[in-house]
This record gives C-alpha cells, structure tokens and sequence, in this order.
C-alpha cells in the first residue's frame, strides 16, 4: 500500500511517516496488532474499482441509463409516492454542504442552521395538519404508522389492541405488523364497504371495544377515496379515549381539510409528496408525525424534536433539540423508540418546498391533480371503464379493469409500448386485476387523453 | 487567530411573508378547472398558513440559516461514533440523475433494470466486505438496521419452535440504539459490564447466557475504539448456547477489509452507508443501514430482494421469501442514499478502502496520543491498547479540579471554529469526549485541532468561568436546554398562542 | 440587532499543500505510456508550485472563502449601474445541461441545432425588445458590445466613403466604457456637460456636432437615472448631421417593453443580458453583451450570424457577411450565459418583463424620497423628476459638515450586513451614492435599508471616527487601497521572493 | 397588470399600493410621466412565455436535446479549446452563490472571498506560464491577444507594428485585426515553414525592423507542431526592445516548458484548457493575460488586477483590486482597456480545477494527451495517412487527409455515422481539406482506433 494518494484521504506518505514517528511506531499495522491473527482477513477482495472519477461517473450513468424515468414515460403511478418537482431553488439550498454534510445538531450554538429550518418544518407541518407540535421526521409514511400505533400503546397502557382499516396501503399494512410484534400489540382490521371504499363504521364501532389503544385510516384512503363518514367514529373513539391516528396524503391537503380539524389526535403521512423529494425509487422519504399538544403525551413521542430556548443574550431565543430524554443516547432501553438517523435532510428540503410552494401553490397543485383525476374518471366512463367505488376522490382512483392474472405483463406491456405506466395493480378477486391510478400535476389533458385511447385500443385488441 | 460564524438575526419564515407573494409557480394541467365537489367535511376551509414570499428572498432566509450551520466541509468534525468523513461531490451529482431521481418504486421491472443491477452490485460488495453472503438494503438507517437483525433473530428461533429465547445480550459500551431497538423488538436486554481493558468481561457473559439467550449485540471496535479481541470466544460462547450473533457494524470504518465478521461466526450485521461509505448526515439524517446476514438467517429476509435471474438475463424483486419477517420500510430502503455509498466504494476500490481505515486509525491513535498528554484528561480503559477509528478520553479530573467538564471542553472548541467531539457518551466514561476524526484529516489539521484543545484547556484552568460562559464565536451563546425542556415551544402554532396570551416573545428570568 | 460576516484565518491555498497528495484523479487514457519526445527546450523542467491537497480540503478552503463573500442572496445588493438583480436558480441548473455543456463551436451544424435554435431565438427576442431587426450574440460584455458598436458605425461610414468622421459625442454621465471604448476604437471622444435636469445639453449638442461626427453614444436611462426625454430632438440632430445613434443598454431594466431605442431613430445598441436578463455577475464575469442593430448596419455584423434556412428547415451559422467587420470573440459570445437570460426571458413573459420594470422604477423612488429626506444627503440635478431603475444621491453636504462622505457611508452600510450603493460614480456627482435595488427587494427590505441608512448617518453624525473606522462586522477591516498600488503585491510568487528577501509578511508602518 | 405576481419580483400588489400610496402617487406610471408619449411603445411584444418553471425547463431542454454532445460523439476538435472533464467538487464550488451571485469587489471589506479567490488564480497562472503577474482574466483568448498587442504598442511608443505567425488561429487573427484597427497597429504576418509547420525564423528576423513594437507566436502553434527554434528570434526581440507575447495551450505546461522560462515577456492563453469551463459551445472562456513583472508595463496592464494590502489588525492582510486608476471606470478615456465585466467566475474556477488537479494532475492530464496524440498519429500512419508536418507535437496534429471541397459534408456525416468528430478541417491549398485533430484526454484507446478504422473505411469507399 506504498504511496497511495487518494482525494478522499487527507495525509500523504511523507504525513503518515511522520505520524508513525511521532506515535514511536513503525507500521500502522502495529495499530492493529491487538486484533488476532485468527480472525484477519487474508483473501483478496473482489470489489469494483475506478481509476478516476470520470469512469466512476460514466459507470453509473451508464447503469442508470438502463432505467426508464417518468420524465420518459407517463405515470399513473402513485400509491402514496407522488411525482413531484423540485424547484431549483430547493436543489440549489439542499445543494448547500452546511445542511447537508452536518450531522445532528449536537452542539446547537454552532447548528442553528439546521435547527431553525427544522423548527420551520415541523411548524410548516402543524400549519398543514391543524396540528400543535411535530418531530423532525421519521423514516417515512409507513414507519411513521408502526411508531404511531406503538406510541398509541404508551399513552394507553391498559390495553393491547390496535385497529387500522383495510383500506390501509398494503407496504404500510407490513410495515405496521412488523413495528407491533415486539410490542406484543394486536393489530385488528376493519373492513372497508365494498360499495362505497370507505371504513365499515358499524364494523369500526363496534370493534372499539375493550382494550383497543388506537385506530387507524388513511385519507383519502389507498383506494383513493375520501373517508367522509367519520365523525361517529372519532366520536366514539374519543368517549373510549381511544387515540384516533390519521394517515394523510399531503398533496392533498390544500384542498382537503386537516385532520386535526376533524379529530386526529396523531396525523402521519410523507412528505415526499409535498416535496420532501422526487421518486428516489423509494428512498429516502420522509416521515410525517405530529400530533396535538399534550405535555404528557409529546413525551411520548418517538422521534427528535426542536424545540426554543433562551440564550445569554437577552431577546435573542435560539433552537435547540428538545425532551432528548426520550432518545435512545440517553435512554437507551427505556427510550420511546429505536429511532437515531432520520430524515432531516428531507424535513429541511420539505420546508424548502412548502416556503416556495406557499398556500397557494399548495392549492394550484391540489387542483391540478383533482382536475386530472376526475377528468380521466370522466372520460374513462365515456369509453365505458368504471370506477370500482363510487365516491368522491381527489387524484387517486381504482379503475375497474379487471385484467386477467395472466394477461397482466401483456397489458403492461402494451401501455409501456404508448410511454404509460399504468398504474398500481390491485387485485379484489384474487383472479384478475384493477388499476390504482393517481394523476400527479405534472400530467397535461394529452397524457390522459392517451391514457383513455390505450385503455380503448387494449380493450378493442 | 480570528474566527466568526456568520451571524445574522434572521426570523422565522413565518414572519417575511406576505399576502399575495409567489416562491415558485408549480405546473399546472391544462385540464379545464371544475367544480370541486369534496364533501364540506373534508374540504379545506382556512388555508394553511405557510410563508409567501418570493423566490430570492426564500434563497436568502436559508443562506443566512445555512451559514450558521457547521459541517463536516467547514472544518474537522471529529464526533466520535458519528464517523464525519467527507462526502465526495460527485456522489452528490450522481444522484441527481433523471434517471435515479424520477423512477418510481412501482414502475415495471424491466424498466428500472439499471438501478436493481446497482442495488444488486452493492448487495454482493457489502456481502463480501462483512463475509455475510446475502443482504438487504432496506433499513433506512443503522437503528433500523438493527431492527431488523433482531427480526431475523426471533424468526429463526421461533421457526425452530424456540420460543424461549427472549434475551439480548449486549456489553454496557454498546451503542443506545442497540438496547432501545432490542426492547421495541420484544426482548429483553440484559446489559454486562465491561472489563478493565474496555472489553467485554467474558466471566460476567458466561454468568448471563442461558437456554433464554435469543443473541449477542456488540459494535466491534466498540464505542471505546477498542477492539474487542475475544470476539472469537464470545462468538464461541453464544453459539454454544444456542444464541446468535449481531455486529453492529457502525464502526466499520476501522476495518474495512481486514476483518469479515461473517468469518467469526457472526449471522447477521448492518453497515451505517452513512458512517463508513460516506453518505451526508444531512443534519441527522438520511442514512442507509443495509444488513448483511448468514445463509441460516436468509429465509427469513424481508421483501424483496433484488436477485438476477440469471436464465432471463434479467434482475428483479423476489417477494417470493415464504417465511420472510414483512418489510422495515415502505418501499427498498433508502436507494439514492445507497447508491452514494455505492459510487464511493467504485472510485475507492478494496485498496482504497483498506487504506482509508487504516489512516483513520492512525488519525485516532494519534490524536489520543497527543491529548492525552493534556492535564486533567485521561484515558479510561488499558492506556496500552491501541485505539482504532476512535478514542475516548475521560474529563473527569479536570472537572474535579476546576469544575470544568467535557460540556464546556466542547463549547469552547466550538468557539474557535471547531466542533467537538461527542460529549458524554458512551455513558461509561463520566466526562467523555469521544473523538473520532476519520481519514479526511491531515496531519496539520490534527496538529491544529490538539493545539487548540490545549490552549483552551489552559485557558479554563486560568479561569473557569470562561469556559462555563462559552462558546463565543459561534452564531449564538449558550443556549439554556433546560428551559427548553420547561416551556416546550415546538412550532410556529404555539408561539401564536403564546402571542395571543402576552407570553411571546419569551422573559428572561431575572438570574438568567 | 446582530450581524458578522463569517471570518475564517484562511491562509494562501499554496500554504496547505504537502507533496504526495491529490486533490482529484482525472481521467486517464489506456494508450500505454511511451517516452516523451519534446525537445528538451520545450520540456517542462520544473512542475508549477500548484498545491497538492486532497479534496476535502480544497473544499473547505474555498466554502471558507465563499462565506467570506456577500452576495445578492445575502441581502440587497443595490449598486447602481449594476443591476443586481436576483439570478434564477433554474438557469444555473439548466446551464448544467451536458448538451450545452459539452459541445465544440467547431461541431458539424447538424449536430448543434437545439443550441443554434435557441440562439435564434435569442437574437429575436432581443430585436423584438431593441426596435431593431439584428442581433448578434457574440460580445463577452457590455463593452465588448459597444466596441462591436463603433466598429459597425465606422463600417458604416467608411463603406459610403466617409472617412472624416472621427468623432463619437457622449454625454459626461456615460459610463467609463463608452469613453474608453470609443478612443480603443480609434474614435475621437468628445463629451458634453449635462444640463441641470442631468440630462443632454441640446444646444451643447448643437454645438459639438458636425461633419466629423461619426455618432452619438447615451444610456437611457441615464447614469443618474434620469430618463432623456429630449431624446428625438437629440435623435434628430445627430442624424441630420450625419452621425449615427449608439444606445447603451445597460439600463435596461427601466424600460423593458415599454420603449424601444430602434423606434427612436437609434442604430444600435448592446444589452447587458447580464444585468437586465438576470445571468450571475459571478464576482466581475462572465456577462453577456448582445448587440441588436438597424438595416443599414446590418451588412457590417461580425461574423458568424445565426439564420434559419427555411427551405431545409435548419439553423446555421452565417459566415457569408462581405462586409462583416470580422470578430471580437473567439467563436460566437457567451453562450452558456446567453441561455440563461433567455431561459429568464421565458419565465416572465411580455407582462413579466415589464412589470419586472415597473417594480425596479417604483423601488428606486421609493428609496430615493426616503433617503432625500436625511440631513446631508441631497438629490442632484432636477429633484422633481421621478428617477427609473437608479436614483444617485449626493452626501456632499455631509461631507463639508463632519467630514463623513459616500465612501464612509458605504461602509457603515456593509458593518450592518447589507451592501453599499455604488460610490463616487457617476463622476459628474462628487459624493455619488448610485442605489439600484432591483425589482428583488420588497418593501421591508427597502424600509430595512433605509432605516439602516439613517441609523448610521446618524451615528457619523454623533462621532465621525466610527465612521472612519468601519466597516466593523465583515471579515476584515477597511483595507488599504494606497498600500496596494505602492507594494503592487500580485502573486505568490512575488510574495515568496518577499519572504527571501525578508520583506514578507508585510510590515505595518508605525502610523498604520 | 393588476394582481401580477411572479416569483422573480419581490413585491406583492398590496406592496405596491402602499408604497405608491406613501409616495403620494396613484401609479406607477406616474414614475414613467417624464416620457413623452410619442416614443412610448404601443404594441404587443412578440415574446416566448411560459407558465411555470417546469415548463421553462422543459422547453430549454427540448431544444438542447436536439444536440449531440462530445460525451455521445468523440470529439477529435480542439483548436484552442478542450474537451475537458469538470470534478464534482469544483462544480459544487462554482455553485456557492456567494461567489457566482457576487458583483465585482467593490467594497473589498465584504467581499475577501472573490478576491483571495481572484488572487489565487493570479497566482496560480504565474506559477504554470513562469509569469510574475497575471490579471484576473479577459474575455478569451482571442481578445487576449487583441489586448496583448495594444498594449506593446502601449509600451513601445515609437512603432506601430506587430508581428504574429501565420500559424495563428485563424479566429484569434480575425480579433486581433478587429482590435488593432482603432490604434492604427499594423500587423504583419510571419510565414510558416512548409515543411515544419514552425514559424519562419529567417523571415521573422527581417521582419524585426523599424517601429516594430511586438511579435506574437503560439506554442504549440495552431497546426500542433511545437516551435522549438525561437530562441534566436527571441534573442533578436530582446535586443531591439521589441515585447515577445506568446500564446500557449494552457493544457500543455504539465509536460511542456513554460513560456516565462523561455523568454515570453507577456503569455496569453485560455483557461479553459485547464478546467475553467466545459465547452459551452465556445463561451464563456476566460482568456490569460500574464506577464513578467515591471512596475512600469504592470501599469499599462488591462484588466482588473488583486493585489494584497494592509488592514487596521495587525498582522492581518487582506485582499483588494489594485491599479485601478488603469481602468475605464476611472480613467474613462485614458483607461488601459474599455474591459469592465470580465470572466471573474471562470478565473476562480480555474483557480478550484487547478486546486483540485495539482502538478501531478496537469502532468497526467498532458501525458494522457501526448499519448493519445502520438497513439494516433503512428496508427494513422500504419494504414499510410501522414501528418502535413513532420515535427515534435503535444496532442494535436494536422493530419493529411485532402479531403475535396465538394466531399466535405459527406466525410463529416460518415465520420458522424462512426459516432466521431472529425477534427477541424483546415484546408491548405484552397482546394482540400486536412484536418486539425486533438486528442483530450477523455479519449481511449479504442476510441483512437475507432477513428482510425473509420479513416481507412472511408479511403476504401
Ligand atoms: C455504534 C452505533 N450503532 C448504531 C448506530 C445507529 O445508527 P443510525 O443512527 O443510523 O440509526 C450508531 C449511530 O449513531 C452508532 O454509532
Ligand atoms: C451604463 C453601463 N454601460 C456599460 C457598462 C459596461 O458593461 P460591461 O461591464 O458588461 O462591460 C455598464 C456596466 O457596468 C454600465 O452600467
């Protein structure tokens, strides 16, 4: 390993012997003298390696060149991942090495950059949701479930069971089961009406029951539609002192109303669809949890929080991390949750997103979205393809298509071939196939018109 | 010597706006508007009350925050356990890529081939590098890492009909997350003292292994920097019991390449891509804590996996894992963070990566060396015992003697312009400042980085207020944790009502 | 109130150095190495002292240096002339473009359409604005235009035999480059005082003109933002001696689609795409100087023009100009820059562009009723008329009465965080303070500015000295421009050869 | 225009009303009352608009993907500029807006990071051309030379002649004429040698006469060939007074002498070549100006100029522009040049390329280029195409391919076909044409060969 130079090592040879000098040794390997013979690794590595960073890029670009974007292709895709895009002023501020090669804010005096813009997420947050206090992330939508429904359990200690409605996106559903099962937590499922799409509330009712922690929905829910027939739930729920926990698009919510107006104590979703970032192929989200102000209860949140304080200089208040007595550096076994690294790059970028979207570039999308939807469910009934559940939607429907098990990668395929990813398969029957599709604002009338002529000509095959 | 962080009174966002003014113009669809018919009880009635400000000034209010924000590219960030390395630009340009950025988890697979052969490769390399042959990339982060690995655990066991083993085993030095994850995955923790050299007492981890050990958490070098050099008799140990082995594999950055924790018997670890290869913290966050695991605990791996099939040419997600655990993240885990590690593993190669911890450790070894010469710091643990990434020394006496302690070591550091180690962690070490400087320091960076430790030491020796009243420098002073804790002022909401109520801004108390 | 500039002790990069380490690897070819024949005297003999530094530090150093820096996202940047105007992050991020960024001037038309296309369109759009059928691309800069300027008015005249015509009139108000410009071109300068209203004297005009003169250069607005209202009567007579009109377009920003120079008789006129259409000043350059012009000096552009050949529906670049005045650029301008001000151009729109006008001439009399209202400074020349996009005020009075001028002025200003006015130009206003805010800065930021200015005139007013002193929160104190030109010190090179002569650091004198 | 808002201008409508409203007006037009209404423009401005950013994205990129870069094609195309790779890290750095949204340095005392910058480029120009002093850029090359000419004429008031080699850039010839003009400088040209390609040194030495004021050569000069004989022109220059200016291939000084060792009183160049910029389809570059160091010829320098100065601290130095009184903004009419804005940005990311790349970068980078060149020329001459001269090269030579006038375009598209830039076509005697071809170092192996095949293919057509 004589005179290695590398851009990502800082000492030289001629640095290294003169360390090795100074230390009295004469080998780094006398640094590693302690670790037995029997467990050093002798073999050669097998591993890639470029000469330059020039072949290092070309080598990843050309992977990657493989991939067809939905800058190429139209998306119907959604699922509770949307096809946003990022302002270049946000790339160009999360572009900044300040926040983005900093690490927790540790030592606040010196990190009241990412302090201040997480304090402004999880404000920009509790302004969306109608909610009072928010972390600063966690690793996304569906964690944020699996921590909800555990923190549920915190908060109502005399009880183990936890309810969540069928409706409920099938990842995040996995994910819940995952998060629950050290906790020994039951988790119970309501079903969903099968006419209308919405939460069975006889059935949610009178599952309530005794030692049931907390319920669950989505909203819209991940068929798309809007659970508008809750208010007897929440009631009920809030008599048993059940806590009610909604999962929120929050694409959606500059035109639809935040659940903390309509009794959410706890609101989840991710931010990636209000800007956290683009598509990623799924990571890195971002996380949403908030809740309404309870000095107990925010003790149990899981998560990092930042919170004001004061410092010597009068007038000047300063940010700070916050109950880090919950966190597992200090608590360890008895912290609230597991949770260290989170999101809060994509937090910092959320607050990015939102100061430039402001209200009403939040509303203009929602709009945008809710136009494209229901135009292409209009359209898409013109040429006689129904929705499966007739109720209200805002840019995510269940299309009833009913595409054979086998006729599946064909029908793929065949709209791949007319730049179109169809949507998210769903099946109701076990046999064939209906189509999950969400309209992002990036979509214009010719790409939904498209969408309903391949829908024809597949159908006319 | 002169050093200033930038300092600007700068508002909350809240404050700037006003009615009427546009950031950004999102797209729009020419799709004619219409009536929204969302039912009254779900339709927005106020709009939420974020900023409007125009463009430039939304740039200005986050550079002026940024400015204020120390990283790992303004100077030496030398957190123990946290592995500040630098991370290289061009990972940063990569992952702008079209191509990455906008593909969505859903697409069909034949359209995402280039990114499930990179998620593929990474899989194979980290495999190799921790001689574990199967992996996933799912965890977002090393707690979720760990998470996971207990999943496995507890799924092997059960399988097995094993229904016992609910212990976790895992040395008082361990990492906080090891014993929080532990606790949240359903077991329980049994935490052992280390012995005189730091390591695990192998004495008090016969006394606690048992028919009830599910498995062994330990971080090797662990949170002192110290190896532990009887991994093989533990390993020993807890297999013959039945348990299985965790490695932590945060630490890695000390022995890329020299040492394959698969080939000391451990069954499954997670590698922090954010710590070791790289990644940006991005002010906490994201990681990508992939796992690696033995061929006994691959059945139990969550969905999916990327596999190639080969016959087809072609790679995919394989949901077909009958006995899997479910799935720890949404989608895949965090792919664009993972694919940095990816690019910083191909411009380093096995010799570079070698050679990266190797100068980590020099780095460690030698600033251990030259502070411990430091007058009221000591080195808790053999002193004899090389460090590898990271060292911890014990500010203890110098608090005994001055009532100055690793706290206002750490504020006065940041005073002239450098961050502080870790403070106070690991918990086993009273006034612990845990230093870790990674491979990104030149020797006159490490020799600055001693001389100011010591000049300031001297300082607070002369007068110890001085350090209690610091940092100086630094964008604001001390800030006051504890009322904080008090008042929890959380969000802009609450300082509204506050405002409401004449209790916005904030009183000083008198003795403040 | 608290502001500091971010301060770092950043030595000379070639102090970081150490040899053996490597900052970048670039690209290598795999063509074995052979022995390399270039005759010795040819031969490089010894490598250049760059430095040897590994890449975080490189970044480090310069992200030190950039904090070291205010800029427009910093705060209001209002120097007047300059047009300071917030610079679109999407452009930056379109100028990243590999198809712009990797294409050759040299590469065959049919590969280079989109560039060629959009560089037609530019060209348009900049006519469209001129009132001028012509447009070229190729000057580097606004004075780059202007020279292009002279040239093609000297074409002019010499192809109709007019040899004599040697003089180019200006009023004193222009700005440094039209002087300097017309006598590099080899034109005779003649400039005249402004009236009373800081506009053209017409019968000064009258009485410099004649058969000499070749032409007639003004910026309209104004230096003094003062708006030419004469200017067909000035059109007329220059025209009817002969002369052609130049118009300098650097003040464009007041008049965007609202007036256009071509429909005022001019014949020419360069824009500053780098101050009207929002392109990055990127601390002196690069800038972009589009120069649009009439028919009749049209057969005089430099060469190639941009043209759409309609039959084969393609752009090329016409090199078939006979009367071309040739080149002033190496290939066909700053093209990379030129992008950006048309993406600009996009964003905004006919309405865009003018209300981006009208905002720039309400905030710039807006600032200057304020300010006129502080005891020391005075609005020269008519204070009735509205000013358009700059307003200059003079602190002469001031001056005379504690001694504190625009330059002490300018910096208080930057103490405070925020940027001074242009000072001491243009030269016809002793105590220049020159304040163009731009359409970027809303109402607080102005009353923000204004309060400052009053804050610290008042503060001179109380001690003089602080004035004299400052600036106090930026990263060095005021500097010493006399001590510059004396010891002219411009390289590290010249500093090592100090530092053997014992001369290095410098000596601060006794008096300092 | 009422209610417009855009993210581009900062106040809002309300804004507006009140800020008329304390300067006693009713509108803004009442500001634009002092422009008599016959000159005021009436009509519709025919302008592009688009309504959201995405849309201003999409449309630039749409026209850009109608070109075809040097990253799809190789690109065998020099001439003074170089097809180089940008690293990441200086990228990013050119991203800080606190340096690319600067003006110039006015107020120094703000502004130290542009001009330690600024100087650091200097500097670093005068380490690799041996040069004692360097501005702090022109426009490019071209106008460097233009610059460089007037200002031996400055220097040397006694004469109105300038020398330059035929050998010249063809483009850089068409500037320097432009830029003469006005001072009534004669330039004269120096033939080349036929066989060498090198500047005619007999003929140099005649033409060294009376009023003589300069000579200019490039080295390597434009057709590749290395001028290795100068040393008596040189000589000769010295002696009667007469300022060598030379212009170097910024990319060469790794491997070859620089231009201060061998005499050059004033060096131009671009730094481009080495890093400044990607190609950019010709601009912006940013041209060398640097010279040995003479109180008196600083002083006639053009451009702008850092130089280090005094604080009120002690022992603390800073940085500011020197020499002003040579520049247009104060001196008007007697100023050095009419430059005011420059390439600052560029200089300063010449200064982070050269930082990153180190000697031992610039070495690599020029061996990679000589190997290449040298590669080539011998494969070439394998299947029988020579080079037009027969001398010493860096990585561009002239290769003799006589090419017909009236088979030009179909050469260029079946090179073109082959995913190959030709190389610059030159044509020596009026009838055919040879090609110029420079080898970066981002070309391999196999591409060289490529372009090899692709020539025999072509001759056996
Ligand atoms: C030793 C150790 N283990 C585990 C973790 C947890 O990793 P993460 O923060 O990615 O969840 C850390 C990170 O701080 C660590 O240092
Ligand atoms: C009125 C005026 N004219 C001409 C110029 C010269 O333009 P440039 O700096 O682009 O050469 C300027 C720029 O400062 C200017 O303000």
């Amino acid at each position: 390993m004589s005179n290695f130079s590398h851009p990502y090592i800082a000492n030289s040879e001629q640095d290294k012997k003169e360390m090795l000098a100074e230390l009295g040794l004469n080998s780094i390997d006398e640094l590693y003298s302690d670790i037995p013979d029997s467990i050093r690794f002798k073999g050669k590595l097998e591993l890639p390696h470029f000469q330059s960073e020039f072949e290092v890029k070309e080598h990843i670009e050309k992977l990657l060149s493989k991939n067809v974007s939905t800058r190429e292709c139209r998306s119907f895709l959604g699922g509770g991942l949307l096809d946003v895009y990022i302002p270049a002023a946000q790339d160009e501020l999360l572009r900044r090495t300040e926040f983005y090669s900093a690490y927790t804010p540790y030592q606040p005096e010196t990190s009241q950059g990412t302090l201040h813009t997480l304090f402004e997420y999880q404000s920009m947050i509790c302004e969306l949701l109608a909610m009072d206090t928010a972390n600063c992330s966690m690793y996304d939508w569906a964690t944020a479930l699996g921590e909800a429904a555990l923190m549920t359990a915190r908060i109502n200690k005399k009880g183990n069971k936890f309810l969540y409605t069928a409706a409920t996106a099938p990842n995040r559903k996995e994910v819940l089961k995952n998060y629950v099962s050290g906790a020994k937590l039951e988790i119970i499922e309501i079903p969903y009406d099968k006419e209308t799409g919405k939460m069975d509330k006889e059935k949610a009712i009178e599952l309530m029951g005794e030692g049931v922690v907390g319920i669950y929905f989505e909203n819209p829910n991940y068929f798309g539609v809007i659970e508008d027939e809750i208010e007897e739930v929440i009631k009920v729920a809030k008599e048993k002192k059940i806590v009610v926990v909604a999962g929120v698009d929050t694409s959606s919510l500059g035109i639809m109303e935040a659940p903390g107006n309509y009794g959410a104590d706890i609101a989840i979703g991710d931010a990636q669809s209000i800007g956290a970032g683009p598509l990623n192929y799924g990571g890195p989200l971002a996380g949403v949890f908030a809740m309404k102000f309870d000095k107990k209860w925010t003790r149990q949140m899981p998560g990092r929080i930042v919170g004001i304080t004061l410092t010597p200089k009068k007038g000047k208040w300063a940010f700070t991390n916050t109950l880090q007595t919950r966190e597992q550096h200090i608590k360890r076994f008895r912290a609230t949750s597991n949770i260290c690294t989170n999101e809060a790059l994509m937090a910092m970028s959320t607050a990015f997103h939102l100061a430039l979207l402001g209200p009403q570039g939040l509303k203009e999308t929602g709009e945008s979205m809710y136009y494209n939807a229901h135009y292409l469910k209009e359209e898409l009934e013109k040429i006689g393809v129904k929705t499966v559940f007739n109720s209200e939607f805002f840019n995510t429907f269940l299309v009833d298509l009913k595409i054979p098990k086998d006729k599946k990668e064909e029908f793929t395929k065949f709209m791949l071939e007319r730049k179109i990813f169809a949507g998210i398969p769903f099946s109701l029957d076990g046999e064939t196939y209906d189509y999950l599709i969400t309209t992002s604002y990036l979509l214009k009338k010719k790409d939904l018109d498209d969408y309903v002529k391949a829908i024809e000509e597949w159908r006319n095959e | 010597m002169t050093y200033k962080q930038a300092t600007y009174d700068e508002p909350l966002i809240f404050e700037l706006g006003k009615p009427g003014r546009r950031g950004h113009l999102p797209p729009k669809t020419d799709v004619p508007p219409r009536e929204i018919t969302i039912p009254s009880n779900m339709k927005r009635k106020e709009p939420p009350q974020l900023p409007e400000i125009h463009e430039g000034e939304v740039v200005r209010h986050y550079l002026h925050l940024s400015q204020m924000n120390y990283c790992v590219d303004t100077g030496i960030y030398p957190l123990g356990s946290c592995t500040m390395k630098y991370n290289p630009k061009i990972n940063e340009a990569l992952a702008r890529n079209e191509k990455l950025c906008y593909i969505h988890p859903y697409q069909p697979e034949e359209t995402v081939q280039g990114i499930l052969e990179l998620i593929y490769n990474l899989q194979k390399i980290l495999s190799e590098l921790a001689g574990l042959p199967y992996c996933t990339l799912q965890p977002a982060a090393g707690a979720a890492g760990e998470y996971l690995g207990l999943n496995l655990i507890r799924a092997y066991h059960h399988d097995r009909g094993d229904y016992d083993r609910i212990d976790i085993i895992t040395p008082d030095s361990s990492h906080g997350t090891n014993p929080a994850s532990t606790v949240m995955n359903g077991f329980n923790i049994i935490e052992i003292e280390s012995n005189k050299d730091g390591q695990v007492d192998l004495e008090a981890l016969k006394a606690v292994v048992s028919e009830k050990t599910a498995g062994f958490m330990i971080t090797n070098p662990n949170t002192l920097g110290i190896f532990e050099s009887q991994i093989e008799e533990i390993s020993k140990i807890i297999h013959d019991a039945g348990g299985l082995l965790y490695y932590d594999g945060a630490n890695f950055n000390a022995i890329v390449g020299m040492i394959r924790p698969g080939e000391m018997g451990f069954d499954v670890l997670h590698f922090n891509l954010h710590k070791t290869f790289s990644t940006p913290h991005g002010g906490g966050g994201p990681g990508s804590g992939a796992v690696c695991c033995s061929e006994r605990l691959s059945p139990y791996l969550p969905v999916p996996i990327v596999e190639f099939d080969k016959a087809n040419n072609r790679y995919f997600l394989n949901y077909d894992i009958p006995k899997t655990v479910g799935k720890i993240h949404g989608y895949y885990g965090n792919i664009a963070i993972a694919l940095r590690g990816y690019a910083y593993i191909c411009a380093l190669g096995a010799d570079g990566l070698i050679e990266t911890s190797r100068q980590a450790v020099l780095n460690a070894n030698y600033v251990m060396r030259k502070l411990e010469e430091i007058d009221g710091l000591v080195l808790k643990y053999n002193r004899e015992l090389p460090r590898k990434h990271e060292c911890v020394l014990d500010a203890t006496p110098l608090k005994h003697e001055i009532g100055v302690g690793a706290m206002d070591i750490a504020k006065m550091l940041i005073s002239r312009g450098y961050h502080a180690p870790t403070v106070l962690f690991p918990l086993i070490v009273h006034e612990a400042l845990m230093i870790e400087p990674t491979e990104n320091e030149n020797k006159e960076s490490l020799d600055r980085y001693i001389q100011v430790f010591k000049e300031e030491i001297a300082k607070a020796k002369e007068n110890p207020q001085y350090a209690h009243d610091a940092p100086y420098n630094t964008a604001v002073g001390r800030v006051d944790d504890a009322w904080a804790t008090r008042n929890l002022i959380l969000s802009w909401k609450m300082i509204k009502e506050l405002e409401k109520k004449g209790q916005w801004p904030p009183q000083w108390p008198e003795d403040h």
